[in-house]
């Protein structure tokens, strides 16, 4: 064990995984020589070689094509896009192959593969460095997608993806790639797909967020508590599948709910998660789900970032709703 | 016919001088597996044609016409190469080893026809024109990384060579050296925009150029020409020379698909010469004729055969058993979480808690 | 006025926008000479020339990406995507681009557009022709999203469409694209976007559909009231802005919810709708709302396409559900 | 440097043979705002880098080393022209007339740097590589369809060349012979992946080929060269002779960004022989003075103007009012539907019923 960030957590991942398995490469823009833009990729390609950890033309489209080429092709890719917003052109290759490939060949070619990339605001990037678009591969049956928020998980949900068969997109909330230290195990290690982590237990509402909004509720349930409103606090890590039970559960517990996302709000993952709350607890709200989220404006230039994503502020007001409906 | 780099076997059946040294060099077996291909894949087309007419099967695909293209090509390839087809590669399909049977069942809607049996290295047919280039530059390099020989191909039009995925994966290609072919068919229009409207440059082939891999351009009615020329990349790849675009210059004969009417934007006279002039099989059957392998006995006998495959072929499929609802989930995810679990027993009428 | 399709209906729209404006071009794959896949462009070419209608090359982004540069520098392009199952490499251009441009220029560049393609499934088509991925659009921000039920309708929205200043994806039922008559206004007439359509009046439950599943949800109430269960139907037509005021006066009314769609349930619009039910009209619901929508799977090839999309028994399930809470 | 189609003004400030004919041609005020605005970039970009050491504005992209590429070519533009940048292209901004300001406002993550003065054809900076390409195409169809004489300018680096987007727009631009201009700056590297690794030929102009449009490769450094291949292709594509493709051979002399760190891989001795003998200023200097036309005390002068131009836009941008929180929906749709009002007056604290 020694103590990383959660950038290093991934970077471990990584090496773990390329060192156990023959069958793993990394791919992308910068991953090679550079070591990443943000180092998640430092060291790798002078251990590994430049046919295991392999920079690419910038085109995502063919990066992520090549990936699933690859595990059609029996070997296990790690592809790398290097922010999340840019995604986009590597779109169709994800949510009309990846994603439907195992079901469209009846699990003759399950595309397992993991598509890294750093998600959400707060690192003063430029423009259109900032999206949370989430929503928009979870709609998309067929993918799993995770975004750990501690070192720990880090690790340990980068090398569940790549051991898992169907292809996961794994985010990573770049605001708090260096915010924190902790104590990540050595070699390989799992932490589980479809498991919300319990944050903090509480009593009377239940907060619920994923990779950077995770120490935002964690933030607002300690200061909540010296009001007297005790928060539970739920990191779901995984956000599809769902870990309903968890969710189910403590909702029932405490009634009451506040789904907390950076991703603007309409027909965000917070609708499904207020729809599922109200379809498997409704008698046990005793008010309605309150989502905190990005607005539902294009994501701003960081200037006005802080405006746009959740604040701890704007979390208080929701508890405070829910409290007093 | 517009210029090309190879031609062995004229409209008429005759043997260019270059054809002859070719053809002399070829199997007396696989002259006839040429032809042979040809004829069968022709009779499962037209026969797909009526049944869709006959509303047995859904919208249909036909390629008659481009025979000579993906026989030739097909048969260049072995069991352990890759292949990412478009919609329209049924030929090549059966070559690699899909029963027709499968075939029909994709077009009767039905998953069970995207997938091949064991060790036929065949993809589902990609709708999404060229997606299907970077997978198969993927999986080439994945042969490449693991030192194996297999090679990849990856079939598509004229059209599709306008999108930015063509670009991608062939640049991929150039840069890495990858063992892959890209094989298109041009046929001359998508759907119904001809290929001028597609490309100010007036061949397919001469792009490679711009992505240093080797291009060469065909004629795709020429079966012949066509296997030398796949052939050639084949090796070339296996030995680690890198990527090859083949330009196979064909036409399709029908309409884009059975939901298509070409009359509306193809000039009859066209067609006519297409048709006519330039079919892929009379030429070769003219030309097996004339070298004594062919006898009108054997053509007809021939022709029966293929006729009693398609029907066996046809009786199978239709005679399947209906799918099972259940298809719809058993393959999302190797294990299906709660909440599908419980989709799952909705549709199965066992009831499900989320409508 | 004349009995028209609802594909007529758009082919009566495109015309009208081409003669009465001239800064509208039509461009896309088959809309010249061959008048459009499903004949929505037939004519148009011949009576506006190839100057107004145009055949492009096959190639999603160049055409969406044309079709925002047309816009900036004056043009009002009606862009046409083949398929919705074709739209994804269109779709950096759309969310990156369409949507944000009017907030990046602060008003300056609107990006005055409409993207039109055909969606859902039920007409045999070859796989991955049957895509309803509306909510991909919806989460964005900066996009209107409207889908059309009735012939009238479909010309309605699309000139209201094509004269709104914002870039409008357009969503086109294709499976009753030539499903029923009506009479259709003539010359320029616009169905403004953000109004919802009260299909039926009802008591007791509230059902909400859109595009092709309004005639599925309208049969559903008819039946359910010779079961003596009165349904109120709405068809939204517009998915973004919704018209929340029709939603929740309806809802507060019926005290249930029912939203069918063909699109999978996780994270679809059906969220959205139920979250902001309950956000809206938490006290006035008798039970809570009910998704009939496709499953979470992979739109499958056409054999097994009636078990995918929300089945008429699937729908008086649900009602009577939400009737006997 | 590479081998190029066209370069004019030698390293060393000596003009070739052609290049002395240009420069015969260009008039003298022209002359010396090629050295004046190059100075002006450089003033402006050095200071930028500092500014971010400080602070004071968020991560910035340094064009060191590209300013005859960017200056020649923005100068043989007019106003009515259309240009699509990426995020290094402030020295064309400015000249297009974009303040300084506004510059240093985009940097500090304020939207107002996104927009023009009236009357300026700048779009806001292009993050996501390659997608201004199809987007200045679309904009050159709208001109020539309107039977207007504007043409667009797409800039772009290397590395844009190997995305889906640069095939189509250029493709499309081939096809419907657009007046639109490709402009690369081919600096190299992409962040830290070098030329070779993005593309197998060994230059971006020969790509023109693949799309039937003018290819021309010129050395970016040299302001003279880069400027009549600018106006060649403007003049061009205002005949309705279609599109250019120009590849400017330069160098960036600082990292990619400055989050940065090119050291990591790049060889001193590479950095060390554009930056030491290949200067884009340096040569035009030597050229002015020898010619004449410009003095040690000019210099001086000038490079003092420049400084004060940049202190007023650094005042002026750091003294405007911090942004309201309201432009993140000011200008979201053209009328706020009512969700969004609610989101409005929760954010400004008017309450809101939707948290
Ligand atoms: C990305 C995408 N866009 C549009 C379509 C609709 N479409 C199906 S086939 C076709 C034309 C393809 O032409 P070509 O590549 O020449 O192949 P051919 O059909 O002639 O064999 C089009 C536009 C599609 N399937 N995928
Ligand atoms: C679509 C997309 N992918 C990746 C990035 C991240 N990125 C920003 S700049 C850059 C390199 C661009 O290189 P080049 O085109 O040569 O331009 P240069 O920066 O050298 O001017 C990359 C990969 C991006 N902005 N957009
Ligand atoms: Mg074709
Ligand atoms: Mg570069």
């Amino acid at each position: 064990m020694s103590e990383k960030t959660l950038i290093q957590g991934i970077n471990e991942g990584l090496r773990t995984a390329l060192k156990e398995r023959s069958d793993v490469v990394v791919l992308g823009e910068d991953v090679g020589k550079n070591g990443g833009v943000f180092r998640a990729t430092e060291g790798l390609w002078e251990e590994f070689g430049d046919e295991r950890v392999i920079d690419t033309p910038l085109a995502e489209a063919g990066i992520v094509g090549a990936a699933i080429g690859m595990a059609i092709n029996g070997m296990r890719p790690v592809a790398e896009i290097q922010f999340m917003g840019f995604i986009y052109p590597a779109f169709e290759q994800i949510v009309t192959h990846a994603a439907r490939l195992r079901t469209r060949t009846q699990g003759q070619h399950p595309a397992s593969l993991v598509v890294r990339a750093p998600y959400g605001g707060g690192i003063r990037a430029p423009e259109l460095h900032s999206d949370s678009t989430e929503a928009l591969f979870v709609h998309t049956p067929g993918l799993k997608v995770v975004a750990p928020s501690t070192p720990s998980d880090a690790k340990g949900l980068l090398l569940s993806a790549i051991r898992d068969p169907d292809p996961v997109i794994y985010l990573e909330p770049m605001k708090i790639y260096r915010a924190f230290r902790q104590e990540v195990p050595e070699g390989w290690f799992e932490v589980p797909i479809g498991k919300a982590r319990k944050v903090r237990e509480g009593e009377d509402v239940t907060l619920i967020a994923w990779g950077t909004m995770v120490p935002v509720a964690e933030r607002a349930a300690r200061e909540a508590s010296e009001r007297g409103v005790s928060c539970e606090v739920l990191d779901l890590r995984s956000l599809c599948p769902l870990d309903e039970e968890a969710i189910v559960t403590s909702v029932k517990k405490t009634g009451r709910a506040v789904i907390i996302h950076e991703a603007p709000k309409n027909a965000g993952l917070g609708a499904e998660l207020a729809a599922r709350i109200h379809e498997l607890a409704f008698l046990w709200m005793e008010s309605p789900v309150k989502r905190v989220t990005g607005f539902d404006v294009p994501v701003p230039m960081f200037a006005l970032e802080d405006d746009f994503r959740p604040s701890q502020k704007r979390i208080d007001r929701a508890i405070h709703k829910v409290m007093t409906f | 016919m517009d210029r090309v780099d190879r031609c062995y076997l004229k409209p008429g059946g005759q043997l260019t001088e270059e054809g002859r040294s070719r053809w002399e060099a070829v199997p007396e077996e696989l002259k006839l597996d040429f032809y042979r291909w040809m004829v069968q894949v022709r009779s499962f087309d037209r026969r797909s044609v009526i049944l869709q007419r006959q509303g047995r099967i859904g919208t249909y695909a036909p390629l008659e016409g481009q025979e000579a293209a993906q026989v030739g090509s097909a048969l260049a390839l072995s069991k352990e190469d890759w292949i990412f087809p478009s919609y329209r590669e049924h030929g090549v399909a059966m070559i690699a080893g899909m029963p027709l049977m499968r075939i029909l069942l994709y077009w009767m809607g039905r998953v069970e026809g995207n997938v091949p049996p064991e060790g036929v290295r065949v993809l589902p047919p990609y709708v999404p024109i060229a997606t299907q280039l970077p997978q198969a530059m993927g999986a080439a390099w994945a042969s490449k990384l693991k030192r194996e020989r297999s090679v990849s191909v990856a079939y598509f039009g004229d059209g599709a060579t306008s999108e930015g995925d063509f670009h991608e994966a062939l640049n991929f290609a150039g840069v890495f050296q990858l063992p892959v072919i890209f094989f298109c068919q041009n046929n001359h229009y998508a759907i119904s925009v001809p290929f001028s409207r597609q490309s100010a440059v007036p061949t397919v082939a001469e792009r490679a150029c711009a992505y240093n891999i080797r291009g060469i351009r065909v004629d795709g009615n020429d079966v012949l020409a066509v296997h030398s020329a796949m052939e050639e990349a084949v090796t070339r790849a296996r030995k680690g020379d890198g990527a090859t675009l083949i330009e196979a210059v064909t036409y399709r004969k029908g309409s884009h698909t059975t939901a298509d009417d070409a009359t509306r934007y193809r000039d009859p006279s066209e067609v006519e010469d297409w048709v006519r002039e330039k079919d892929p099989i009379s030429r070769m059957e003219a030309l097996l004729k004339a070298e004594g392998l062919l006898s009108e006995e054997d053509v007809k006998k021939w022709e029966e055969q293929c006729k009693a495959l398609v029907d066996r072929a046809v009786k199978e499929a239709e005679a399947a058993p209906a799918p099972s609802a259940d298809h719809l989930f058993a393959h999302v995810f190797e294990e299906l979480p709660p909440e599908l679990n419980r989709q799952r027993a909705e549709l199965s009428g066992e009831g499900g808690e989320c409508v």
